[in-house]
């Protein structure tokens, strides 16, 4: 499955809409569909759209889903040059961190996925990989 | 998606409806801010009816936290399900709200 | 916006979750965006997963969506050999159809839509557009 | 999306939640179906929470009121919003059916 939408936040929502019934469909636990998932792909999906595509109206960001009976990977592809995963996981238990407003993002998306992965393939790609337990 | 604004005596209750993520985030700041600058001082943020929180939407409560504070006020949570406490477990965030099991607790906590 | 999911009718409803979002966005009546688009688009991807791929579960349906501010146009791609949009077009006043169970398909989404165009393009495209009124 | 199945009396009422659609039919066919197997003969579809109604949905109509009747039975609708309404003029369906508005007024028609 592919989707490819204008880079706008508000199309977060109905994206992660078609995933969380892919994922129903594929029978994974609730919990990867209603917290898992969502949020992780939340956070790619924002990332490309205000990082990577940095808010331009006039690119696109695309999103694939691919399934086996064993795990899911979605990949995430905005028009940026990519960066540097290591680089942008800030620990939120460090004190300096708490009350900051942003910086969480990539390190739930490591969290709540088994496997996170970015490269670059004309263009920056954040694969998710989830599998089943 | 959307916020609903009650008043419970001085209580401030926010009910968020949906997911709260960076495409309606504004939309609650917003809300809360207007309350504070009004008067209110203590705020109650809801969660039965929520279905996903992403980052920008911690980030949106940490900051209003902050603000409320400042003005000599509380927000307050309520209501998380399993999937959201873990959430909030995750990014420590647990340590930084007073979170209450259902709305009676923490309207009483005030 | 384009999307393409796999040739299984549980899809559609969440393809038409993403379109009645997009329709919403746009700002269109919202009978359009409640009835029109969600009932024709439903036709249309019924009939590519069932009649063009022919509930082939190896098959491929693609929905894109382009809009202006005057008209959202929608087509939907599958990779049958394409059919004949008159011949296909039953009337359902007509008595001898009445009671029929199937068949109401193709003159929903003409009597839905505002232009409804067949054509081939290495595989069968329908084209949906409906106007701002 | 679901079918939620209700007995008032001798009357069997079938709530459609969300969509009924070529992708849950056959659900609301099976439930149907088992019902008159076990005896029922009245049976009303009540719309109040349905979104939207495709080709295969009202074919799925259709056959089953074709069936009921056969047995002597009948199937009624009622709460069909003004989209939905639509569909069932632009497809004479509106001459098929017995339509009620609400659904007091449906059960009492019996
Ligand atoms: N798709 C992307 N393209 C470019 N940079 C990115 C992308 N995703 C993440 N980043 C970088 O990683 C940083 C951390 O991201 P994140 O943890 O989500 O926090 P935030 O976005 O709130 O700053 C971002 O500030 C950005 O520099
Ligand atoms: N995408 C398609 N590919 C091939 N044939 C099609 C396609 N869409 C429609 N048709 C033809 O048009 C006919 C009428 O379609 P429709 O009105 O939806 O009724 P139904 O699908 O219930 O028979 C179909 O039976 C089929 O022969």
């Amino acid at each position: 499955m592919s989707i490819e939408v204008p880079n706008d936040v508000r199309y977060i929502e109905s994206v992660i809409g078609l995933i969380q019934y892919e994922c129903r469909l594929l029978d994974f636990p609730s919990r990867y569909c209603a917290l898992n998932l969502p949020v992780a792909l939340s956070e790619a999906l924002s990332n490309a759209i205000l990082r990577g595509n940095d808010d331009d109206p006039e690119k696109a960001v695309n999103v694939s889903l691919s399934a086996t009976t064993q795990s899911i990977v979605i990949e995430v592809r905005d028009e940026g040059p990519g960066f540097d995963l290591e680089a942008s996981t800030h620990d939120p238990a460090d004190p300096a961190n708490l009350e900051r407003e942003d910086g969480r993002g990539v390190f739930l998306m490591r969290a709540l996925m088994d496997r996170v992965e970015q490269f670059d393939d004309d263009g920056n790609v954040v694969r998710l990989t989830i599998g089943r337990p | 998606m959307s916020f609903a604004i009650d008043k419970q005596g001085d209580i401030v209750v926010v009910d968020v409806e949906g997911q709260l993520i960076v495409g309606n985030r504004q939309e609650l700041k917003q809300k809360v801010l207007d309350e504070l600058e009004k008067g209110g001082r203590k705020f109650l943020v809801d969660f039965t009816q929520t279905g996903y929180i992403d980052s920008s939407g911690l980030g949106v409560l940490v900051s209003l936290s902050k603000k409320i504070r400042e003005q000599g006020g509380e927000l307050r949570l309520a209501n998380l399900n399993d999937d959201l406490k873990t959430l909030f477990e995750l990014t420590k965030l647990d340590t930084l709200f007073q979170i209450a099991d259902t709305r009676e607790r923490a309207l009483e906590s005030f």
